[in-house]
C-alpha cells in the first residue's frame, strides 16, 4: 500500500482521512465495524464549556442528496469530556482533535485551556462556523475581526494544532481565511454546514425544529470544493476539505482542489466504514498512477487559465 | 460480537397486499446475534445518493440465516427497496439498539400496521420460552393486516380493524381499554405514534408495565448523529432512540 | 380544477409555474411535448445589450442532484431578440418576462428601454446574480447599494413589472432584498446558482472551463427554501421561489415558506413536461385540501416560535 | 409529428459482453418518426435525483415498434440502466437532433466503440435503399465488437482491433489511411473524440465528405441549457450539439 500519511504543519497523521465532528461521536462508536488504523484522527462532536441538551425534535431531515441537521450541539461539556470520555477516547490509538465551541471568546480560551492540559489531544478545531446557536457560533466564522480575535486568544493558550474551520456563509472565504491564518492558526478546515430549510407541506410546519438546519452531504460538495480551492490559494497554511465526501474520488478531488486532508461527515452515517475505503481507495489511486506521496497532487489543480473569472 | 456490517443478499421481496411487503435478506450473524426488538440500518444503494440515508427496520422474524422484515411503501425509500430483486445486495449493519426487556410478568403484544413486526419476533420468542402471552393487532382494514398470515406457523394474534373487515371492529387500544389487561399485565407496543401515545395512557391508567418502540428520524442508527433524540420525562435532556431506544418504559419518555 | 391564477403586484398570472430562466431558451423549444397553458409565464434566456457568443467548452457537468454551469449568457443580444425571437415568442399566448443582464447599468438600462419599447412583453427580471461573467453580474447582487442603484435606474425607464433576482452570495439576505424593494422592485425572484466547482482528478483539470459554475438542481433547494423565506418575511412585495423545484410537492414548499410563485430550472431538463405536472399537482393539491385559491397557503409556515433562530 | 415524450415499457436490456449491453424500448411513434443518426434522452428514474442528468443514446435500429440501443456501462448513469428489466418503465424523449445526411458518393461507416450504433442504424437505411457502401467498427478487441453479432441479419461490417483478435489488427481509421478511401467518398463516423478527430483529419488529406456524429455534454437534448457547444471553424461562436447536430460535416465544426 502507498503511504498516505501526511503533515499538517507539525502533526504527523497516519491517514489523509479523519471523521469529521459531530458525525464520529467521540470515536467509540464505530469500533465494531471500521479499521481505525485507517484514520488520520477522529475529531470529536463539538465541546462547550458547560454541558448542552442540545435542541428539540425534530432535529434532522433527509434532502435531494442531503441532510439537515438542528442538534443544537448537544454535548457533555468540557469536565466531563476530559474526565470521562477522553480515557475511554485516548485508547484508541488515533490522533484525536477537540472541536471546540463557544458564545464568548472567553469560553472558547477556557475550553481550550483544559484540552491543551490533558496531554493526551493532537489538536483543537475551532467551530466558529456551527449556525445553530443563538449567539455565538455564525458570527465569528461570518466576520473576519471576530474570527480574528477568537482565534489568537485560544493560539495563546495552547500549543497544540490549531485547525479553524470556515462557515460557507463567509461572504468572502478570502477574507477570514487570511484571518485565521494571521491570528496563528496551523490549519483550516472547510466547509461547515450551511443553513437551509424544508418545509412538511402537510403540516406546514418546518422538518427542523429551529426552522432552519445546517446542510450537509454530498449536496454540498461542489460548493465545498470550490471554498477549499479559494482557501488554499489565499494562505500558506493547510486547507482540509469537507463537505460531502463519501468515495476516495470524492477526497482526491478536494485534494486537487487544494487539500491536504480531508474530513469525512455525513458518509459516516450512509456507510459506517466510509472512512477506511475512503483511505484505502486514496493509496490505490496513488498506486495506481505511480505517485510517490499524496503532498504531490495536493492543489495541483490545472485550470485553463485564460477562462479562469475571478 | 457487536454490530456487524455487510453486503447481504435479498433472499425475498414481494408484496402481500395494500403496498406491505416482506423482505428477507441473508444474515446470519445478525440472526444469531440480535434479540426481539432490535434493528438494522439499510442502505438503498451505493450507486445514488438520493435518498441519502439509511432506514431502519425491525426484524419480524430471525431465522438460522436470514432476517424477515415487513415494511409498508410510504415514501421514495420503501419504493426503491421494493423494486430489489432476490439476489440484489443491500448494504446493512446491526443489530442495533436495545431490544424488548421480557418481564415475568403476563404479556400483552399490542401492534399497529408495521408496528406488529418486532411483536412477532418478540411472540416467536415468548413460545419458545414457553411464556403464556396475547398478541393483538390493529389496521385500517383486513388487507393491511394480510401480512400476519405470512407468519401463521409461529405466531397466533387477534386483529382489530377499523372497518371491521377482520377481527374486531375498532382501534387496537379498544383491547386494552375493554378491560382485557389490569395491573398484572406487562404491555409490549410498536406502532405510530398516536397508537404509542394512547397505550402509554391507557398503560398509565390501569397501573400496568409498558414498553413502546419508538421510531424517530435516524441518520446513522449507532449513537454518533443525536438526530434521534428522545425527551426523558423525569430530567432534562434526551435519550438517543437508535442505543438508549428504540424500546423504552413509557413512563420514562414524552412522545 | 382549482383556479391557480396568481398576481404579483399588478401582474395576473394564468399559473404560478414560470419557466426559469436560461432553462426554457426562448420559449419556443418545449412546443411538442408541453402544453403551455399551463405555465404562468415564460422567463426568457438572458438578454443583453450586445450578442454574446458564451463561455467556451466544458459549460456543464453533473453533481450529487445537481449541475454546474457556466454558460457565459450566450444570447443574440436585445437587437435580435426583439426583432426575430420576440414576433414568434409572443405568439405562444404565453406572458413573457425577459431575464436581462448588463456589465453596466447603463447596459441594463437601455436593454430594458428596448424591451419596454416592443410593447409585447409582462415583464422584466434583472439578472443581477449570474456568477459567470467577469464584470458586473455578480457585484450589483451581493452589494445592497449597487442593486439599489441598478434597480431604480430601470424602474426609471420600464413600467413593466419589475422582478430582480436574488443572489445567494449576497452575505445578507434581508439587506438585498430591502434594497431592490425601496428602489422600486414589483417583486424578487430567488435564488439564483451558487457557485460551485468540480474536477475530473484523471486529468485534474476542472469539469468546467470557466473553473467555477453556478450549481443548480435540488440540490439547492433546502438553500432557496431558507432564501425565500427570509426574503419573503424582510419585504411586503411578492416573492418567486427558485431552486431545485422538480415536483408539485417542491412548489408547494416555497409557497407556503412565502413564495407567491415559482419558477422552475433545471427540472425543465430531466423532464420536459416538469412545469405542467407541477401546475397540475398544485391544483390536486389545493383540490384535495379545500384550499380556495393558492394566496392562502402563501408564506403559511408555522414556524415552532420558541425555538426560532434568527 | 415533432418530439414525443413518454414513458416507456422496456423490452430487452441485457449484457452482450465487456460490459456492452443491448437495450430495446417500446416506442412505435419515435420509432416511426426518426432518422439515422437520431438519438433520444433517457431519464433514469423519477425515483431519485442522483445522478441528475439525462442521458443521451443513440437508435442502433428501429423496428416498427421499437428502439434499439447499444451502450456500455462506463459510469453511475449506465450501471443503474443496467439494473432496470423488461417490463420496467423509463421517460424518454425523441427523436431529437438532425441526423445523417445521406448523399450519393461512395459511402463508407467508421464507427469506434458503442459509436457503431448510429452507423448500424445508417447501413440498415442505406440497404433498405439499395445504397452500395461499407461499414467498418474499431475496438480494443473482439469481446468489444460482439454486440454486432446482434445485427449480423441485417448489417455486415468489416472490424478492426488493437490486439487482432478479430479482422484487421489495428485502428478502425487504418481503413482509411491504408487507401481505402478516396476522394469520391463520404464517410460518416461516430465514436471516441480522438476518433473523430483523427477520420476528420484522414478525410481532409483524401479530399473526401466526411460527417462525424459529436457526442458533447447534455442536459436537455432541445436546445434550451446551451450546454452542449460546439465551436464553429469557419466563424465565432458555437453550434448546438443536440439541434444543430449530433452530425456535422467535419470542416464546420472544432472539435
Ligand atoms: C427503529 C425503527 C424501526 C423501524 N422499523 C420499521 C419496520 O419494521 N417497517 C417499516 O415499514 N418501517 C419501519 N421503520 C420506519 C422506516 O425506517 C422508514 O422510515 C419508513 O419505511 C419510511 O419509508 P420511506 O423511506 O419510504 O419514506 P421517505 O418518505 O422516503 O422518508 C423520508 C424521511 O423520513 C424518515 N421517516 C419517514 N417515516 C419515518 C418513520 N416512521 N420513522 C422514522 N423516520 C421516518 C425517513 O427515514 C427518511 O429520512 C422503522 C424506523 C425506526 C426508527
Ligand atoms: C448524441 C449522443 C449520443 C450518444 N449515444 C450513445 C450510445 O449510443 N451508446 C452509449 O453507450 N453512449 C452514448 N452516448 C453517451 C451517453 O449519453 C452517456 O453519456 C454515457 O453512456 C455515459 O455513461 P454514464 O451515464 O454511465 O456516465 P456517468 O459517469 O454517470 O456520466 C457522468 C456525466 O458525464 C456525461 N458523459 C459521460 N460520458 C459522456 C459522453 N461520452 N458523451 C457525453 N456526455 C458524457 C454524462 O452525460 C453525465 O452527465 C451518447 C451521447 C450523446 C451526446
Ligand atoms: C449531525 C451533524 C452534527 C454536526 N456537528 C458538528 C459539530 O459539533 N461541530 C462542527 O464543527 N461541525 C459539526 N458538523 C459539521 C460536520 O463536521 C461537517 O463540517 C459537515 O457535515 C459537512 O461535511 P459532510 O458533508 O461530510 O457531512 C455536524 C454535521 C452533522 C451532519
Ligand atoms: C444552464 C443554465 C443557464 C441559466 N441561465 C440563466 C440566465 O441566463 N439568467 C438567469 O437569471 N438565470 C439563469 N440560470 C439560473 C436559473 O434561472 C435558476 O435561477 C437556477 O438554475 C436555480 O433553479 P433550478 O434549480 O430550478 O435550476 C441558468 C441556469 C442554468 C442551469
Ligand atoms: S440515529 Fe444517529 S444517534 Fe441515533
Ligand atoms: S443539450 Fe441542452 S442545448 Fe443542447
Amino acid at each position: 500500500m502507498a503511504d498516505i500519511s501526511v503533515k499538517l504543519g507539525a502533526l504527523e497523521l497516519p491517514s489523509p482521512v479523519m471523521a469529521a465532528s459531530g458525525t464520529f461521536g467521540f470515536g467509540l462508536e464505530y469500533r465494531d465495524v471500521l479499521d481505525y488504523n485507517k484514520l488520520g484522527a477522529i475529531v470529536t462532536k463539538g465541546v462547550s464549556l458547560k454541558p448542552r441538551e442540545g435542541n428539540p425534535m425534530p432535529r434532522i431531515v433527509e434532502t435531494p442528496c442531503g441532510m439537515l441537521n438542528s442538534i443544537g450541539l448537544q454535548n457533555p461539556g468540557v469536565e466531563s469530556f476530559v474526565g470521562d470520555l477522553l480515557p475511554q477516547v485516548k485508547g484508541l490509538g488515533v490522533p484525536i482533535i477537540v472541536n471546540v465551541f463557544g458564545e464568548t471568546v472567553e469560553e472558547y480560551v477556557r475550553v481550550a485551556e483544559m484540552i491543551q492540559s490533558t496531554g493526551a489531544v493532537a489538536g483543537v478545531e475551532l467551530n466558529v462556523s456551527c449556525p445553530n446557536v443563538k449567539c455565538g457560533g455564525i458570527h465569528f466564522g461570518a466576520n473576519p475581526e471576530m474570527l480574528h480575535e477568537v482565534t489568537k486568544a485560544v493560539r495563546e493558550v495552547t500549543d497544540l494544532h490549531l485547525m479553524v474551520k470556515l462557515s460557507p456563509e463567509a461572504a468572502v472565504i478570502e477574507a477570514v481565511s487570511n484571518a485565521a491564518e494571521q491570528a496563528g492558526a496551523d490549519s483550516l478546515s472547510a466547509i461547515n454546514t450551511i443553513r437551509g430549510m424544508s418545509i412538511n407541506i402537510e403540516t406546514r410546519k418546518p422538518r427542523i425544529a429551529t426552522t432552519t438546519g445546517g446542510l450537509s452531504g454530498p449536496a454540498l460538495k461542489p460548493l465545498a470544493v470550490r471554498m477549499v480551492w479559494e482557501a488554499s490559494r489565499s494562505v500558506s497554511i493547510p486547507v482540509v476539505g469537507i463537505g460531502g465526501i463519501s468515495t476516495a474520488m470524492d477526497a482526491i478531488e478536494f485534494i486537487i482542489a487544494g487539500a491536504s486532508a480531508v474530513q469525512v461527515g455525513t458518509a459516516n452515517y450512509t456507510n459506517p466504514r466510509a472512512c477506511e475505503e475512503i483511505a484505502d481507495g486514496i493509496a490505490v489511486y496513488l498506486e495506481e498512477r505511480d505517485i510517490p506521496k499524496l503532498s504531490d497532487i495536493v492543489g495541483s489543480v490545472e485550470v485553463y487559465e485564460d477562462y479562469t473569472l475571478k | 460480537m457487536g454490530v456487524v456490517l455487510e453486503a447481504s443478499e435479498i433472499v425475498k421481496n414481494y408484496e402481500i397486499s395494500n403496498g406491505f411487503y416482506i423482505l428477507e435478506v441473508f444474515s446470519p450473524d445478525i440472526a444469531r446475534s440480535s434479540a426481539p426488538g432490535q434493528f438494522i440500518m439499510i442502505n438503498l444503494s451505493h450507486l445514488h445518493n438520493d435518498p441519502l440515508l439509511p432506514r431502519a427496520y425491525s426484524m419480524a422474524r430471525r431465522t438460522t440465516e436470514t432476517l424477515v422484515f415487513i415494511y409498508r411503501v410510504v415514501g421514495r425509500g420503501t419504493g426503491l427497496l421494493s423494486e430489489k430483486r432476490p439476489g440484489d445486495r443491500v448494504h446493512v449493519w446491526g443489530p442495533l439498539g436495545n431490544g424488548f426487556t421480557i418481564t415475568d410478568r403476563k404479556a400483552v403484544l399490542i401492534g399497529g400496521g408495521t408496528g406488529a413486526a418486532p411483536l412477532i419476533d418478540l411472540s416467536e420468542e415468548m413460545s419458545r420460552r414457553g411464556m403464556d402471552h396475547t398478541l393483538v393487532c390493529g389496521g385500517r382494514t383486513a388487507g393491511d393486516l394480510k401480512f400476519m398470515d405470512e407468519f401463521s406457523d409461529v405466531v397466533k394474534y387477534s386483529a382489530y380493524t377499523e372497518d371491521g373487515s377482520l377481527g374486531e371492529k375498532g382501534f387496537v387500544t379498544d383491547y386494552i381499554s375493554n378491560g382485557n389487561v389490569g395491573a398484572e399485565a406487562a404491555i409490549y407496543s410498536c406502532g405510530p405514534m398516536g397508537m404509542l401515545r394512547r397505550v402509554s395512557e391507557l398503560a398509565a391508567e390501569k397501573g400496568a408495565e409498558c414498553q413502546i418502540s419508538i421510531e424517530t428520524p435516524m441518520a446513522c442508527g449507532l449513537g454518533t448523529c443525536l438526530g434521534c433524540a428522545v425527551p426523558k420525562r423525569n430530567s432534562k435532556g434526551y435519550y438517543k432512540a437508535c442505543t438508549d431506544g428504540p424500546v423504552f418504559d413509557s413512563k420514562e419518555v414524552v412522545i
